[in-house]
This record gives C-alpha cells, structure tokens and sequence, in this order.
C-alpha cells in the first residue's frame, strides 16, 4: 500500500518525540494536534506563547472557553499543575531555552536545517508571530509539513527562497512520506512512508537524501 | 483623597485619544484577553492617523465567526475605519487565503504601513520601553530580514541584532478584575500582552469584567500594580 | 531658639512634599521614617524596591513580620490595595520613571544637583544598593541629609569628592538647618531653621546658596 | 512518570555544588527570602573557589541580632569559611561602622573580589541571562564608577551603558510553597530577588516552608512556573 500519511499520523509521529518529563511548543496549525496524542502516564508539558504552561487535549465544543485558548487560537483543557504568565515571561521562557522541543510547520525547510515558515511570495503583509522566537529559542526544534507544495514542487530544498525564520535550526523533519534528521552531512533519511521507496521520495526532494543505515518504516 | 479612575463607559474613557497617538491594543490576537468593548470605542470616537502597536491587526468580524462563533470586533474596525496609519506587531495578516484581515488588505493598497516585530521582540520592546532601558540584543532574527537597518554585535561568540524600546500615548487594555486603586487581575490566557502594555503606555485604559472595592484582591495574586492604570471601564463579561 | 531640626522633624519636612496621589519610594535610613508621617485622608503610595507597594507605617514589635519588610530591613505593616512583585518588576517600576518622588539620604550633594550617597572613601566595599536606579528613574528626588559632616565640614559641596550616584538628578535638599532647591541657577535657600540666619548657614555650605525673595522658617 | 524533584535535605540538595561553582543566592538583604538552610548546608558541604551572585553579601550572625531577634545565617558565613571567591551584587556591606559584613573584612584582606552592580541593573541581568538577551543598555550609573570599562552608547538622545547577561550553575532560593511539579509561589517581600534567580540558573535549588500536591496551587497565582526549578527542600518555618 502506497499512500501519504494524514496530518493526524504525521502529528502522532511528531509527538513520539516528546521524551518524558519534556517541555514542549506548539506551533500554528498541524503541530497542535500533538496535544490530543499524549496519554496514559507520559508528561509531558506543554508551553504556549500565549501565556500558559501545562495545558491538556484540544477541548470539546462543550469545553470550550475562550479564555483558555492556545497560541493557534484553539481552546484547550486545563490541567492540574497548569500555570499562567504574561507574553514578556512566556517568552523569557522560549528565548532562554527553557522550552525542549518545538513542534513548527513550514513552507521550505532547507538541506542544512534553515527553516522558512511565515512568509509565502506575494503575501508581504503575513507575520512571524513567535515563530522567529521558538526557532532560536528552542533546544530541538521539529518540522512537521507536507513533503510537497499542492504543484508536487519540494518543500525540502537546497536553500530556502521563502523568507527565512532562522538558518540552521531544525533538527528533523517529519512529512507525510519520511522522517528525516538534518546533519552535519546533510539530510538523513530515516524512515520513509509504508509502500514508498528512498528514489521516490528523492524524486520529490530537492535537498539530497542520505539513507540511513537503518532506515525502516515511519513506525507510530 | 483618591484619584478617581472608574470611567462609566467605553466611550468617555478613549475620549481624548487624539489624531496621530500611538495606541497599544492589548491581548494576543484572537478574542482571549482583547478589549473588544474599547476598540469599538475606539472606531465610535474616530481618531485618525493611528499607530496601532498589537501582536495581531486582527481578522476583522466577518473571520472572527471562524475563531468564535457568533463573533467579535477586534482592532480590524479601526483599519476599515481607515483611522490607521502604521501597525506595529507580529500577525498582520494569518497564513490562510488573503486577505486574511482589513489590514492585510489595506496594507496591498498601499494605504497603510506595517512593521513587522518577532513576538518575542514585541514584549521585550514593550517592556523595555516600560523598564527605562534604552535597548536591548536579541539572536531573534539574525539572518532574516528582520536584521535589516539594525545594528549587529557579536557578544560572547553569538550573533545579536539591537532592538529598541517602544512605548505609546494610550494602551487600550482587558483584564478580568480591577479594585479601586486600580490594581489588576487576568483570566487564564487572556493576560497575555496586556501587562506590559498596562507597563508600556503613557495612559492606560482597562476595561475590566468586574470591579471589586480596595482590599479584595489578594496582594499576592496581582498582576498589575494600580500604578500602571490610568482609566477602569466595568464592562460585565 | 537657634536649633537643628531632628531627623524626625526633617523626615516631616519630606513628608510635606507628598502630593496626594503620589508614588513615593523612601531610601536607606531616615527617610524610612516618612511612612509613619502620613496620616488621615491623604494617598500616598509608598513602593519598595524589594517589591512592595502600597505598605503602611513601620511596624510596632507585636506587628513585625520579617517577610514584610522595607528595603532599609524594617518591618512595616500590610494596607488594602497594597501588592507585591520581584525585583526585576521594582525596577521597572523605577527606571521606568513610575515613581513620583524618591527620598534618599547623601553624604554630599552638589550646587549642580549631583548626588553622592553610597560610598566613602577607605570603604570600597559598600554597594550603592537600588540608590542609582532610583536617582535616575524616579520623577522628582528630594534629599534628607545632616547639613554638615560629624567635624562639621560641608556636605551640600561646589563638586561632590565622594562617589557619585548619579549627576545633576537632585530635586531639593531638606537638612537640619535648611530646605534648598536645586535650580539651574544653582542653590536657591527657600526655608531656613528657626533661630538661623542665611550667612550662618551659608558658612557651613561649600556650595553658594541663593536666598529665595520668600525665604522663609522651616514649616511643618 | 514525574520526575521527582523532591530531596529530604539541604544536605543532599546541594551535595553536588562544585569547587569553582558560580551559585546565586536569592533574597534581598536580611532574613526575608533567604534560603537560609541551604546556605548553611552549602557551608557544611565545603565547595571552594565559588562565585556568589546574591543582592546583598550577607552581613554575619553577629549583626544579624539587629536585624530580626536571635539572629540567623547568611551567606557572610560562606565568606567566612573561605568558600568564596568572588562577589557580584549591590549591597558587599552596609554603610554602618565597619566592617558591616565578612564579605567587607575578606575584601579589604585582598582574599575576595568584588563586582560592584547596582541593584536593579542585577535584576535585569539575571533576567537578561534567564531570557536568552545578549545584554541591554541603561542610564542607570552613567557618570559614574559603574560606567568603567563598559561600552557607552547613545540612543534618542539618552546615554546609556551595555550591561551583559548575568547566569549561575546553582540558584538556592526561598519560596513559601512548592507544588509537586515544582511551581512557586512566595510570601510578601521575601519573593524580591528569588523568581528571577530561579529562571537564571542552570539548577535551581528551592527551600520552602510547605510542599502541596499538584494542583492545590491557583493557577493565576505561580509566580516561578516549574520548569525553572530543579530540585525542591521542604523546610517548615
């Protein structure tokens, strides 16, 4: 079976990641989803830039109060333990790599780890919001996006042309058909969609792709 | 004697908002912790050639049935007002289809100005501005075109971009609880940006859910030193 | 009767100076005293720089709580309204020029407004504590000082020899024997104590002192 | 799985301070705040050549009788034992008969040095240091000693001085309670110096007077979220 993995499944693949006791910023859009994966014992504490340490899953329509809301403006559900702060503290908190992971989306993610994620061509007027902050701030910083534009172009490129967020600062990349570590030595292919082989996915990478020596199916 | 800061509406509290202010608008973006009741205020009185310091321009009502239903005005009203020169902040515009907000839409007009600000770097200019410091380095943006026109500096091997204060004539404010000095409380993540522009402004305007007599808020759990506000607006939640 | 004032009565004659409505800050030892003088309707906010505003007077013995203390280790006492934050906030508060009137002690003050107040010579291990923070950030500094050193030399001096807190930031000087406000024009005498005449207290000043056209006797 | 912050003694809390640490201390001056507890388990510990960044040096059990009856321990008894180093903080001594502290004794024997930073400049350092800032310029000391060897810039016609980052491999602080993730809340004046250091250091080591289970903390109310604190005493006072 040869098929793209879903935003859900590339999310659950993101929060695989989160190691125990870890803190850890969502960013807009698909990396919220990371908040509904984490169950039974593991904690995990999630930061949001808005001001909030500590929060549960997305919350119910019947939940929903929208003064408790993450950075992507989606209510969310309190958790015991939970705490608030102001923007200038929440960012203390990002910029002073006090936050483990950052889960980001992206438009263009280059071979060396540069990350293009808040400005498109022909869209001067859309902003970074903390993207900038969480990229430089963050000890490990995680792409999850879709491995192609909706033109099958790459997103995984050589140098970015979209504006930049900040170079050299993602770690891995998590797509809809593979998972892959930047290094020293560039793009390390580490695991790859179920049905889809190393040429197919290099086919629709711009950036050269190294197999690695294990590499084996996206596992979740 | 007290100073009296209790205003009975919206409308008198933003009277003297004068043409060319500089006016912070507190909250994050979305309807948490805006002062939704004194930006309206705001459009009603109709000063022109505003600058607007926000983390977002706002998405305008008719996108705001998106974020919460039924809706809400935020600062996008005061852009199709056309009462708006310059936007200072983070998010004038959402990644989705354009426009995404009446600033982004004015903004490819050509009738208004924006300069764009890391969130990160918005608090710390607003708290900079609040604190008396003349500036501050920052490795947030080196690299992008958020470097431009500023001045670089490498400090202990890293590179660093300077940044500099901001403050304004007004902030407009929404906090959960005020007492009487005018001390105030926030409501989960609807504090936000709003402290340290309560910090950042020349004037500072709340409007508050509630309004409590001197002595009710424990002196532990405020947020917002009285000194910071100027005007209290009870607007029952 | 020819006199010098107590430092009771000149911590009074500070305390005059509190508008209604002001935020004041009281520095190291005597001026601490001014939290006791105010009295009946008057609002006065007194702030801390260890993160206090809003306290009342010192505290008697069967009311002293060593966690609610001034910046000078005084235990004062709670009022409604009052709150507290850390030090990073006290001197935002500070710098940022929210604070209407400082009151601070010196060993020497120039004719131009220069303040000495932390350092003597042959003790290079004293701080200047909060001292230049608040002599730079605070609206209006009003000085209570003895007018004259123990051997009886001057203090309110042409050029400060001791080290400097800050330049040209002193308001007015209220001593033992008279208040002074500093003016572009130098040292303009405004009150003098009861029984003293200007050129006795100008013999005990290095600094020219201008008698004001109302000069006057100290009034509390 | 949590992992446990929780130690049963000052003793064991502090054990692994290094020889050649640089370890904050927080509190203001006299007895509010202080972690007096792991300060004199720091004493018992024995690490040599440290670095102290603490408001105050301490002024010594002797004078401590005029400050809160009975006394009590400061750090002027890290200084005593020979233990330090280096000073970095406002208040070495007070301006009484000297010497007011053992920091003062130390120092004019030549055996410790001193780096003089005025007080709200210490704040914001530490909190430069905990926010990830490169460094910020401010009038504070311009004119003055504290200008010597710093670069001086002028910005909107204002002087102004670089001051650095301030950070710590240890913090020792006080708080009132601890929850069991190990968020913080303080009492009254005795937070001052404590949250910032908290956030500025690479281990933060909290004495409190109660230890509550997770959630008994108003959200609302934490002050040092728990991220910043490594590892949690309770010391009932």
């Amino acid at each position: 079976m040869k098929e793209r993995l879903n935003e859900q499944t590339i999310a659950l693949r993101a929060a695989r990641e989160f190691t125990d006791g870890s803190v850890v910023n969502l960013g807009y859009g698909m990396p919220g989803l990371c908040a509904n994966l984490i169950t039974g014992d593991r904690a995990v504490f999630f930061q949001s830039e808005n001001g909030m340490l500590g929060y549960g899953s997305l919350a119910t329509d019947e939940e929903k109060d929208y003064e408790l809301i993450n950075a992507s403006d989606q209510p969310v559900t309190p958790l015991p333990g939970m705490c608030f702060f102001d923007s200038a503290a929440a960012f203390d908190m990002i910029r002073g790599g006090h936050i483990d992971i950052v889960v980001l989306g992206a438009y263009q993610v280059s071979e060396r780890g540069d990350l293009a994620n808040w400005g498109r061509p022909g869209r001067p007027a859309t902003g970074m919001g903390g993207g900038m902050d969480l990229a430089v701030g963050a000890k490990k910083i995680i792409v999850t996006m879709l491995h192609t534009t909706k033109d099958g172009g790459p997103r995984i490129v050589r140098d970015c042309t979209y504006p930049l967020t900040a170079r050299q600062c993602v770690s891995l990349i998590i797509t809809d058909l593979a998972v892959m570590a930047v290094t020293e030595d560039g793009l390390l292919l580490k695991e790859i969609a179920p049905g889809w082989t190393v040429p197919e996915v290099q086919a629709l990478t711009e950036a050269k792709l190294t197999p690695a020596a294990d590499l084996k199916e996206i596992e979740l | 004697m007290t100073i009296d800061k209790i205003f009975n509406s919206c409308d008198e509290a933003v009277a003297d908002i004068f043409d060319g202010a500089t006016v912070m608008v507190g909250g994050f973006g979305s309807y948490g912790g805006l002062p939704i009741n004194l930006i309206v205020a705001l459009s009603r009185q109709g000063a022109k050639d505003l600058t607007i310091i926000a983390n977002m321009g706002g998405v305008g009502y008719e996108l705001s049935h998106r974020i919460k239903p039924g809706g809400y005005q935020d600062s996008g009203i005061l852009f199709e007002n056309g009462q708006v020169r310059k936007f200072i902040g983070s998010v004038p515009a959402l990644g989705g289809m354009p426009p995404t907000s009446p600033l982004e839409r004015l903004f490819n007009e050509g009738k208004v100005e924006i300069e764009m600000v890391p969130q990160g770097t918005l608090a710390e200019r607003l708290r900079c501005g609040a604190g008396g410091l003349g500036g501050f380095y920052t490795p947030v943006g080196v690299g992008t075109t958020v470097e431009a026109g500023k001045e670089k500096k490498v400090i202990d091997g890293r590179e660093y971009i300077l940044e500099l204060p901001l403050t304004a004539d007004f902030a407009l404010i929404k906090a959960h609880q005020a007492d009487t000095p005018g001390n105030l409380v926030y409501r989960q993540t609807a504090r936000c940006f709003n402290p340290v522009m309560a910090m950042a402004a020349g004037v500072t305007i709340a409007e508050v859910d509630e309004l409590v007599p001197t002595g009710q808020l424990d002196p532990e759990v405020i947020v917002t030193p009285h000194i910071y506000v100027n005007r209290i607006v009870e607007v029952p939640a």
